[in-house]
This record gives C-alpha cells, structure tokens and sequence, in this order.
C-alpha cells in the first residue's frame, strides 16, 4: 500500500442475493483515497455508490455479501479485520461517515447529548467531563448552539440534523470522513451552507474525504478527484478538473451535460441520456453502458472494457474514448 | 386475478388454515346429515342414547378405557336344552310342551367382553297356553346364578316366598327385563341384596352382574298347573346401554357430544357470519366515511368509536343483556337476534379505526387527488381507488372478527347469560365445567373439543386474513 | 434532562376525559333508568325491592323505596339527581345486599389486584422478553415458532383452559387450592393469619397469575416484535453500528427501548381494562371480585348494583387512561403535547 | 386565463396552525409557461393546488375564465378539470399500481365521458407523444413493471390525454435520475409549443429558468418576487431570491458558491418580513411592517423594503 493513499480499494464486488439471482451492486471497483484530499464518487441511482459505503463501514444488510475485493487501511485489510476489533479502533477512531441526516437517521428516543456521549464512550475510555468537552469542541465547529445536546432527533430541523451528524463524524478526529449524500434532502441555500462547512473542516483538520453523491455539480467546488459509477461499475476516475474539462466516457459527457447549468439558462437545451438503467440482476451483455451509448459498437456487446489509464492519472473504461486502445 | 391465486396457493400456511375452515364449514352445513338429533338440549328422547359421560367408541384403544362396553343390542340364539319336556324351533319361535310339574330351560349362550355396561335388558314375548306357567329368567356365569325376574300367573303367586311378576295365561306376554327396573319388589335376586345395595339395586345391577366372561340368559319354563302346557317364546333378546358412544361420547344426559359439536358448529358460524356482517359492515362504512370525508364528521365519528372503546365492552355486554332481560324485551326480539345484536354492536370499534386509518393513508396518497384533479366524484374515487386498495384489510377484518364474536358468544354462553337451551361450542364449555367434578372425572371428550375448534378455527381465520392481507395489499399496512 | 410540563396538552386530555365521563353517566341513564321503566314499563320495585324485608309489607317497601331514588318524581329531576348521586358516588343502599352499595363494591375491587396486577406485569415480562427474542432472529425457525405460539393465544379462550387447568391440576393431582376460600383456611378448618394467609394466598394466586399471563402476553409480543424488526432494520440502527456501538448496546440500548414503548404504552390500556375482563378467573377460581360482583347481579337482575358497578368500572377504566396521558410523555419523548 | 388573488391557505398540525400560503397572487396568462421556486415548505405546491381547486384556502379566490374555482359545480367543474391538469412530483405515488397502465390513463377520459373506441385512441397517440413506444406493450404492463422515469411518462400521459390548457407540474423532475430528466422536461417544452400554458413547481432554479418564461420566487408561504426569467436570474432583487440563485452549485471546479443569507435561530417576526431573522440587510422597519409587492421595473415586482 502507498504511504500516499489513506484508503485503498481494490476490485470491490459486492452482489445482493435475490430470487432471481445475484444483484451485482458493486462490480469490481477499485479506486484509492490520496492523504488529505477529497474523492468525489458519483453516480446516479443503481450505481453502487451507497453500497460501496455500507461495504466500507461493515454494515450490509444480511442479504449482500462481498464477493471479492480488499479495502487496505494502514496495510489492513478491513474487511478480514475481527469485526470488533473493526467496530472499535477503527470505524467512527479512524474512518467516520457523515450519512444523510434526514428523516431517522438518529434514534428517536434518545437525546443529541446521549447519543453523542454513548459513541464517545464506544471508543474512548474517558470521563463524562472530558467527553462533554468533545462534544461541545465539536458543537462549536458545526455552528451549533449548545441547547441542541438536550433535544430529541424530532424536535431539530433538517439542516440542524445534518450539523450534527457531521459534528458526530467529527467527534474523534478520525483520518478518513465518509460523507454520504450529505445535502441530499435540504434546500438549495442550506446545501450550500453545509457543503461550505464541510469544506472548511476538511481543510482546517486534513482528514481525508471521500463524497458521495448524485449531484456532480456539487462535486465539482469540492473535490479533487472524481470516480464516476455507473451500473456498480467504476467507468472514469480522475482529477475533478480532468472530468469536468475534458470528460472521456460517453456516459460521463452526457451525464455532464444533462447537469443544467444556470449560467447558460439562455441556451433552452437540454440533453438527457436515452433509455432505462441496467438491470443489475441480469446486466447487458458487455459494456454495462452499450445499450444507451451512441457510440457502443460491436465489440461494446461482447465484453466488458476495462479500467485503462488514458493520460496521467486519468482511467476510462471504454473502447471508444478518445485515445483509448482499440483492440478490435 | 389468477396471480393472487397463485401468490395464495403458494403459501402453505393459509393452505393448511383454508383445509381446516372448509373442514369446520363442511361439519356445520353438513350437520343434518351427520347427525339424526335435532337439538340434544331439549329433546328428551335424544338424550340417554348410552350412559352419561360415556367415552368415546374410539377412545377404548386407550388402555384404561379398552373394556368400556358400547351399546349392544343381540338376538339369544341357538340354547341350550335342559329339561325333562320337549320343544321345537320353527325359525321365529320356540315352542315348549311341558306336562304337568314338567320343565324345560332354555339356555342363551352370552358372551360378554366388557367392563359392566350402564343398564342391560333381556326380552322376550311369552304366549303361554294351558292352565298355569312359570316363566323365570336367570342369568348364569359359571357358578354364579342370578335369578332376576320371575313371573307367574297372579292366582299362583302367593305360592312364592320370593317375589314375583304377573303372567297373562294364554295372552301375549312381552317381558322384559331391565336392570333399571328391577328392585326388591319384582327381582328375587335383587331381594337377596343387603338392605343399602337393595335401595340402589338399579344402579348398581350391572356393576354387580357384569364383569368380561361367558355368561347365559337362561328363560325357564315350568308347568305349574296340572294340564298340558305349551309356551311359544318369540324373539328373545339382550340389550345393554353402553359407557362407549359414537364420536365424541356423551354428556351428562347421556346425550351425544358429537350431535351437539356438529349443531353448536353450525349454530357458531351463523352467528359468527351474521355478526362479522354486522362489524364490518359498520366498521367499513364509519371508516370509510370518517377517513375520506374527514374534518367534523370524522371527529365525531372518532368520538364515537372512542366512547365505546372507553366503556368496558365485556360488563356493558352483561349489562345490556340483563336489562334486555329483566325489562322483557327480549321476549319480542328473542335472545339470539338480542345477541347478535348486542355482540355487534359492541364490536366494531376496533374495524372501524383500522379502515378509517387504511383510507385516511389511502387517502393521502397522491393517485387520489390525481383522481380527483380528471375529475372523479368521491364516490368514483372510493370505489376505483380506495375500496381496491384497502380490500385486503377488509378481508382481514372479516377474518380476524369471526374469532372475536365466536369468543365473545362462547364466553358469554359459558357463563350462562347467552344461549343455554340449544347446543353453541360455548354453552358445551359451560355445562361441561358444571359437570365436570372430581367424582365425575375430567370429561375431556366434553371438554376439550369445542375448545379446540375455537382454537383452530380461529388461528385458521386469523392466517387466512393475513394472507390475504398481504396478498391484496400494495401497501404495507400494519396489522395491530 | 430538562421537562416541561406540557400543559396544553394535558388540559386538552382532562376536558376530553371529563366529556367521555359525562357521558357514559347519560348512557347508563339511559340503559339503567330509561329502557327498563319507561320503555318497558316496568315497576323499578321488581329489581330494588327483595320479596320481603324485615317483614315490612310489600307496598311499604315500594314506598319507601320510591321516596330513596325519587322514583315518584319527574323524569327529569330524577336525572339530575341521579348525576348527582353518580358523582358523588351516593349509590344508595341494596336492599337485597342488606348493605350499602359502595361497601359492596368497596369491598369487591381490590380483591382483582392481587391476581390480575401481577399477571398483567409478568406478561409485559413475556412480551417483552420473547418479543426482543423473535425481533433478532427475524425470519428464522426459532422466531416463526415463537410468533406462532404468540397468535395462538389470542385465540385461546381463557375460561377454558383455566377449567383445564383447575380439573387436572387441581382437583385430580391436587396441586394447588382450587378456590380462595380453601385457600385460606388450614387443614384442620381455620382461618390463616398473619404470613401463613399470605403464604396461603400466594400460593393460590400464582397458577392463575401465570396462566393468565400466558394467555394475554401475545398481542404485546407481536407488538414488541413488530417494532424491534423495524428498528433492527431502519437507518439509525445501521448508523449505531457504523459508530462502532456494540451490537449488544445496539440491541439492548436502542432497539429494546424502541421495541417496547408500544408494548408498554399498550400495558397501561390493559391495565385500564383488565378488571372489566375478569369475569371468567374470578368465576372459575371462586374468588368475588368486580366481575364476579357483576356476574352475579347480571344472573340475579340486580339492575342497581349492575349499574352502579358498572360506573364505577368505567370510572377506573377514565381515571386509568388519564393517568396513562401523563405518564405516555414521560416514556415516548415523541407523544406530541403542542 | 387563470388568476390567483389573496390565496391564503392554513393547515392545521396537531392544535398549531401553519400558514402554508399568505395573501399569493398569481395570474396565468395563455399559453404562458410559469415557474414557481421556493425552498421545501415555502407553499409553492400548496398555492399550484389552490389553482386547481384541490386545496382550499381560507381566503381568496382564483378565477378561471372569470369564474371562482372553489364555487364552480357539476358541469362547469368537469370541464374545468379537463382543461386543468396537475404532474406530480412522485410518479410511484401518484399512479395507483392496481391498474393496468391502460386504465390509469383512461381514468380521466372515462371520468369526461369518452366512449371505449375513442379512448383506444387517444391513448396510444398519449403514450406515443411522451416517448412511450410501442403504446400497445407499455399499455398493458403493470406500474411495478416500469422505472420511475418510465412512470413519470405514464403521469404526464395521463394528464394530456385530456388536452388540457393548463398543467400545473409539481416538482416533475426531482424524483429522477439527472440524467433522464431533461427527457421529461423536452415533453413539457413541447406542450408549451402546442399553446399549453404550465405552472411548474422547483426547488431548482436553475432546472426551471431553462423552461419557463416567467419565475416566482416564495419564501415561508409569501410570493416575494416575480418577473421574467431573465430579469429573475440576471437581476435578482430580493436578497432571498439572491441568496437562492447564488446558493446553486455550478459544474465547474473550483467554483466557490457564495452564501448570503445569515444563519440564526431568531423566529419569524409576526408583523414584518418573513425573511428578517434570515436577511443580511435587514432594516428596523422590516421588523415591523410586512413590505408591499411593487413593480421595480416593467413586469418586474419584489416585496422588499429596499426598493
């Protein structure tokens, strides 16, 4: 493992068992988190971006297992790691997620306060005194006031929620912040207070930060790297400026495009990709994009093209990107 | 459609529980044909079919009930001749021609393999012709004579210093003789009996008499008189009321628990359907109503079902009912449609707020002001939209409500309140807690099948009602 | 941690009760007075008066009996006495009891405490133990089987299996005193005193305690199961887990507390409720409570100690559910009281 | 052709009262395409409702030719519901799934009393029109066995089978995937060509000034702008309406967006401005008095003390 990268991933495949069959949520995805940057991972519904969170963090529910593939922190591997062991020195100590704060994602019959100690106390063995001192710290760093700790989850309003699952993500320090769909769910002005704050934070404490989300725009004023899923697959990885400049898949020009773009309103053009998402369950033959790629040909419906690295740091997975080996 | 009957078929649960209410449903319609008795309550003649609490038939596989005796009902054949007279047989009747101080025994071979039965009878039609016959009947096991009756003409009897029954010379004498009736004024055997056992002699006749073994009805013949004599004796039988009967034994009547199992079934279910009517037809129209027109009707609609839900159901059940009762109005309405009524009544609180939350969720769903907004009229709507989506619940509720009013009526049948002159599942549980005491045993061929019809039938109704549920609802609804 | 008394919400709840109150006096009214004397026209002598008292003559005792419930008066004067009397709890004297009906039923009430209270709160054991039980193994065989016992004692009827019970256990092995009289007096004919009457009715009470409990535990299990399944699976229990809560604090701390506040909550109802069901235990094992009390007068038609009971059973039935408003806050911070 | 005057509609919550929409006007004219945006609880479906009848204000009234729609019965209120139609936000909501595509989108037509051949029709052309092909496949299948892209579809057709003259859209496209979005927004811009006239319901602005002709922006139930699209987005006066058009991210890296509201936990002033605790130019007199809609420019109206 390079000392450059915090997180590793390497062929991650992660299937659902259902009646018809495997659902291939996950499919082979590797990509790796460089120390002290933020990872953009979008991707649009069906393509595997929350799986690979639930992946990460050992929470899957009882029907997804994981097919192959490692995650490597600090020369580990956390998905052979004793679940325990797993639980407590490294998930929230070293590796945090900051899930969508909507609707229940705190249980409801416990205070912010209680919630908040109880996960201190998950990890760290000490005082009440010390671990309110924490708690306000990180109160403080997410512009709350500290009458919140006493409240229950149904009594604070979306973007207060939000505030204080990050502030939870942030209550031990933690290297890596997984943040997961972090905005969904909240209006246009508080969205952009909260991606601000998350922002600031990652600057001003260095953690390493992978997004997530469906919205690439956002990404765009936030991350350094972009990993673009489609149907459980990763398609391009880059620098965000590489993506969002010069764009090599089909699929991420036309998903590109489809983003409306308020400065160019005047246009009143709008682009869309055609046709249904895959089904992951038994996914087209091939390129998982072929059946609504205009540029898919033959060989798009034979196999499969792989990750290859197009210029410095920049992989596409196609036959026809620009520059991309032809092999047919 | 035949998707939902697929999704139905393929659960094995709602299979196992839709065999078992056919089945309870096959006993109560079939119930004429499965059973002669009309009403084992209040029909004498139904009652005393074997001994009361007789075992069921089948329940002599268990070892300490394998000796119980059934009813029997024999023919005496091919006796045995003793005796210096002669006789001969035609094929109905034996004829026996004695000269004066000549007699002739005839000796019915009788198998017997039973514990004692609850009574037995030995009968017989005696035409003597001549002056003067005695006629006595014994019975013989081994050693052991019994000699039960004996009969002579009434100017022969003060010659006996045992007691004896008259005789018509020359008449149709039909005989018989029954353990029940026997007693130390007409049974030379039983006026042998000490005094305490004499008293109780017909109760106790067979438990002295019968034990397994080869016995013989012995009916014999002499001439007392001083002429010729010539007895015809017709048809001689032996019957014994059993302590084993039919299906499900008998209650304390000795009348059949199966007869009154099969009736309460049918009774059970009738009122059970006519009363879930009664509920769900409340339930669905106050729900649908105070769920889709909301506002002050479903306030006040809400109000109503919460007063009824406050005040306690089972003492307002017995209130009514006594009032009903003691103010004589239940002489005009009758206490089964009062029942009906009442039970009803006082049951549909809980269908009634499930629909109204069903339709209220329903309701609120979007494709209904969709509906709206083409132009449906609420009754379009509640009958395209909300009726369709809220059907499985409907169905579930008539399930789940039939085991409620079965429970309610059986309880109050128990305790006597309800119906207490014909056969219902409930009043068996009552009666036959009444009867059940130490000295009687635990009947439990008395008790314990209404019991478990309610049991299963309930539990069927209960998964049948959630399958459907399931099945018919697109939306998950939670069942409380 | 901080409480405000939620006032409007509690006001709202005491009007609220206070209506309902009101009107179950008007409904008893109504069935009591109303249906039997004016409806069916019958003489209120045949269901206050026994057929004879203290050897007064019989239309004496109509008289009198006229002049203590004002049954000569106008119709509505009579109802407002008889509002009156129910609010004030003046429920008169039975001449057939030869007592004051408020002693009567005084003294009926809390015998159903002693077994009804203790089976009720060991059934919330059951709920909730085998409840939480089946929630973790949602969908294996273990569960289905608990649930399945769970739905079978809804539809148990209570009398019979107590008669079962009583019969084999009690009369034929003998285990256990088959009524409380036998109960409470030694071998040899006395009355018990002191701890041996409590020995004594202990040990009558526990098979009715425990097989009363066995037969209610079911519709707050299901409930209990129902919530903890849901709580398993909903995004804060995922997020539990992805802060590296332990699984057990996860299930005991979070999923239980959420798993039972329906089940609880539902306790409080059938508390509220559990005299009114009573009929049949307090029959079968021979002991005179509330139910038994208006069993009887149901079989006797004693039309004014059914009514006045039943008041007052519903009466307990309004202060039970007002305290249970109180108390929901204090246990479900979500119980909305704005 | 449809106008709003003084809506204001309450709700009821529990024992509180919300004012969802206060003192709204709205006016559609023909053929006009309106955009409505505001954040989630500014009453913006609430008012699009309100249009259409299917929430009653407490106040207020809207005409349609002339006439009040909440007063409106019988004949007149059939034909009013044809010339009316409203596109959900969720398609897997506003579709019951118990009915055959088919018989979703004949509903209206049968509620309008078309006869059975004539619907035949109508429908395939619908399906057709919204980029459902072939009509005869997707008519029979079941709503479970279609995306919600595909459903959308289903929604839209069912309203235009109608040929209605006015569709509100509530929220059409934020359920989708942003991919297939435009998709849905192309048959709404073809309507518009056809001489619909649309009201439709966003959060995104940005989605919004790409489609329609005129923006207005609510805040807390208050409608505090409106002008054309142009004169919303390229001169935004309400410092909300700034703060909402500035708050949108841009797809271009190292784009800072700039936050110009002010984060506070003060309540709403019952008399002033709704956006006074929130304001970063707030002024004593917007604590106090609510400002008047007036007309900055032509066609161009705020309701803010600084102009």
């Amino acid at each position: 493992m390079s000392s450059l990268n915090s997180l590793e991933i390497s062929s991650l495949s992660t299937y659902y068992t259902t009646k018809r069959g495997y659902l291939k949520a996950v499919d082979k995805v590797s990509f790796n988190l460089p120390k002290g940057s933020v990872l953009g991972l979008a991707g649009e519904s069906g393509s595997g971006k929350s799986t690979i969170v639930n992946t990460i963090f050992r929470v899957l529910p009882k029907n997804a297992i994981v097919k192959e593939g490692s995650i490597m922190f600090n020369n580990e591997d956390l998905l052979k790691m004793n679940l325990n062991f797993f639980r407590k020195e490294i998930s929230w100590k070293k590796i945090s997620w900051i899930p969508q704060g909507s609707m229940s994602i705190l249980d409801p019959v416990y205070t912010v306060k209680s919630q908040m100690i109880e996960t201190i106390n998950a990890h760290e063995d000490i005082s009440r005194a010390e671990a309110m001192e924490i708690i306000y710290k990180s109160l403080k760093a997410v512009n709350l006031p500290d009458d919140v700790l006493n409240k229950y989850p149904h009594q604070l309003s979306g973007g207060q929620k939000q505030r204080i699952v990050i502030a939870s993500a942030l209550l031990l320090d933690p290297e890596i912040v997984v943040a997961d769909e972090p905005t969904t769910a909240l209006d246009v002005v508080v969205q952009a207070e909260i991606v601000k704050l998350i922002k600031e934070l990652q600057k001003q404490r260095g953690f390493s930060m992978i997004f997530v989300t469906h919205d690439l725009s956002l990404l765009a004023g936030v991350s350094n790297y972009l990993a673009i899923l489609y149907g459980g697959k990763l398609v391009e990885l880059g620098t965000t400026e590489d993506i969002f400049k010069d764009p090599l898949h089909p699929y991420t020009q036309m998903f590109l495009k489809a983003i409306p773009d308020i400065r160019k309103w005047k246009e009143r053009k709008l682009y869309y990709i055609p046709g249904e998402l895959p089904d992951l369950i038994s996914p087209p033959k091939g390129c998982i994009f072929n059946p609504r790629c205009p540029l898919a040909g033959g060989i798009c419906k034979e196999s499969s093209p792989g990750l290859e690295e197009v210029s410095k740091g920049h992989l596409v997975a196609c036959y026809f990107a620009r520059g991309g080996k032809r092999n047919d | 459609m035949n998707r939902l009957v697929n999704q139905l078929l393929h659960r094995k649960a709602f299979l196992i529980s839709l065999v078992i209410l056919l089945f309870f449903i096959f006993i109560a319609s079939a119930a004429n044909y499965l059973t002669p008795y009309k009403d084992p309550y209040t029909i004498t003649s139904e009652q005393h079919l074997a001994a009361p609490y007789s075992i069921p038939i089948w329940a002599r596989i268990f070892p300490q009930y394998s000796k119980y005796p059934p009813n029997t009902n024999m023919d005496l054949k091919s006796p045995l001749i003793l005796g210096n007279g002669s006789e001969s047989f035609n094929g109905t009747a034996y004829t026996v021609e004695l000269k004066p101080s000549e007699y002739e025994n005839l000796s019915f071979p009788l198998s017997w393999n039973y514990q004692y039965p609850y009574s037995f009878s030995i009968s017989f039609i005696a035409i003597p012709h001549g002056q003067a016959a005695q006629i006595n009947v014994l019975l013989k096991q081994q050693n052991k004579t019994y000699f039960l009756e004996s009969f002579v003409p009434s100017a022969d009897q003060i010659l006996y210093t045992y007691p004896t029954c008259p005789l018509s010379m020359g008449k149709t004498n039909s005989i018989t003789i029954s353990s029940e009736s026997l007693s130390s004024s007409n049974s030379p055997y039983v006026s042998t009996l000490p005094g305490n056992e004499r008293y109780i002699a017909s109760a106790i006749l067979p438990q002295l008499i019968f034990k397994p073994g080869k016995y013989s009805v012995i009916i014999s013949i002499e001439n007392i008189g001083t002429s010729p004599l010539k007895v015809y004796i017709y048809q001689p039988k032996f019957s014994a009321v059993g302590r084993a009967y039919g299906i499900l034994g008998t209650d304390n009547n000795g009348a059949s628990v199966f007869a009154e199992f099969v009736l309460g079934a049918r009774f059970d279910l009738e009122i059970a359907a006519i009363a879930t009517l009664i509920i769900v037809g409340i339930g669905l129209i106050f729900g649908l109503v105070a769920g889709y027109v909301g506002g002050k009707v479903d306030l006040f609609l809400n109000a109503l079902t919460d007063f009824f839900l406050t005040i306690p159901g089972l003492p307002l059940l017995i209130t009514l009912e006594t009032i009903f009762v003691v103010s004589g109005l239940i002489l005009k309405i009758g206490i089964v449609p009062l029942l009906i009524a009442i039970i009803g009544g006082l049951s549909w609180m809980g269908t009634m707020k499930i629909i109204r939350s069903v339709t209220l969720s329903v309701r609120s769903r979007t494709f209904v002001e969709a509906s709206k907004a083409l132009g449906s009229g609420p009754f379009r709507i509640i009958r395209k939209h909300v009726l369709p989506n809220i059907l499985g619940v409907v169905f579930a509720q008539i399930a789940y409500d039939v085991p409620v009013v079965i429970l309610t009526e059986s309880g109050l049948d128990f305790l006597g309140l309800g119906i207490t002159k014909f056969p219902t599942w409930g009043n068996m549980l009552g009666y036959a807690s009444a009867y059940t005491s130490p000295a009687n045993g635990f009947v439990w061929w008395w008790v314990l099948p209404p019991g478990f019809a309610i049991i299963f039938l309930s539990v069927a109704l209960y998964f049948i009602g959630s399958t459907l549920q399931d099945v018919l609802s697109p939306y998950k609804v939670r069942g409380e | 941690m901080r409480f405000s008394v939620p006032w409007r919400y509690l006001v709202k709840r005491i009007i609220e009760r206070i209506i309902l109150l009101i009107v179950i006096i008007n409904f008893l009214f109504l069935i009591i007075y109303i249906i039997p004397i004016y409806v069916a026209h019958l003489n209120p002598a045949e269901f206050y008066v026994p057929l004879s008292y203290k050897g007064l003559s019989r239309s004496t005792e109509v008289e009198a009996i006229d002049r203590e419930f004002g049954l000569n008066q106008p119709i509505f004067v009579q109802y407002i006495d008889y509002v009156k009397n129910m609010l004030t709890f003046h429920f008169g004297y039975s001449l057939i009891y030869d007592e004051p009906v408020s002693k009567i039923i005084l003294q009926a009430l809390p015998v159903d405490l002693i077994i009804l209270v203790p089976s009720l709160i060991l059934s919330t054991v059951f709920a909730i133990g085998l409840g939480l039980f089946s929630a973790v193994r949602f969908g294996r065989l273990s569960d289905s089987i608990n649930t399945f016992f769970a739905i079978l004692t809804y539809f148990i009827p209570g009398f019979w299996v107590l008669i079962i019970f009583l019969q084999i256990f009690g009369f034929q092995l003998g285990l256990f005193p088959t009524n409380i009289a036998q109960a409470l007096i030694s071998p040899s004919g006395a009355p018990l005193h002191g701890w041996a009457y409590i020995a004594g009715l202990i040990k009558f009470s526990i098979a009715p305690i425990i097989i009363l409990a066995l037969l209610a535990y079911g519709v707050r299990m299901a409930l209990t199961r129902s919530y903890g399944v849901e709580s398993m699976g909903s995004s804060y229990v995922t997020y539990l887990r992805a802060k590296g809560i332990p699984e057990r604090s996860v299930v005991y701390k979070h999923v239980m507390r959420n798993a039972i506040i329906p089940a609880i909550t539902r306790t409080g109802i059938d508390f509220a409720f559990v005299i009114a069901g009573s009929v049949f235990v307090e029959d079968i094992f021979g002991f005179y409570g509330m139910g038994e009390l208006l069993y009887r007068s149901a079989l006797t038609f004693n039309v004014q100690i059914l009514g006045d009971a039943f008041y007052i059973l519903s009466l307990y039935v309004i202060v039970v559910l007002l305290v249970l408003d109180f108390i929901y806050p204090l246990i479900d911070p979500r119980v909305k009281y704005e | 052709m449809i106008e709003a005057e003084k809506i204001s509609v309450e709700f009821k919550s529990g024992d509180r009262k919300i004012n969802a929409v206060k003192e709204a006007n709205i006016t559609i004219g023909d053929g006009e395409s309106i955009g409505l945006a505001g954040e989630s609880g500014s009453g913006k479906t609430t008012l699009g409702k309100s249009l259409l009848a299917l929430v009653k204000p407490k106040e207020g009234k809207v005409l349609w030719n002339g006439k009040n729609v909440f007063k409106i019965k019988g004949k007149d209120l059939k034909n009013f519901r044809r010339e009316n139609q409203i596109i959900y936000q969720d398609p897997f909501d506003s579709i019951d799934i118990r009915m055959r595509i088919y018989d979703v989108i004949s509903e209206g037509l049968t509620v309008q009393g078309f006869s059975k051949q004539e619907q035949r029709e109508i429908i395939y052309s619908a399906l057709k029109s919204v980029g459902l092909n072939p009509p005869e496949a997707y008519s029979n299948a079941f709503p479970t066995q279609l995306s919600g892209g595909q459903l959308q579809r289903v929604a839209i057709a069912r309203s235009i089978v109608l040929n209605p003259k006015f569709i509100v859209a509530d929220e059409p496209v934020s359920m989708l995937d942003v991919s297939i979005r435009s998709g849905i927004l192309q048959i709404f811009q073809d309507m518009k060509e056809k001489g619909t006239s649309s009201l439709i319901i966003s959060h995104d602005i940005s989605t919004l000034a790409y489609v329609v002709d005129k923006i207005y922006i609510m805040y807390l139930g208050h409608v505090v702008e409106y002008g054309t699209t142009q004169q919303i987005i390229e001169k935004p006066l309400h410092p909300y309406t700034q703060a909402l058009i500035s708050a949108i991210p841009i797809p271009e890296p190292n784009h800072e967006t700039e936050i110009k509201l002010v984060e506070t936990n003060e309540p709403v002033p019952p008399k002033g401005c709704p956006l006074y605790p929130r304001c970063p130019f707030r002024k004593n007199v917007c604590l106090d008095n609510e400002p008047k809609m007036t007309e900055v420019e032509p066609g161009h109206y705020v309701s803010c003390h600084l102009y």
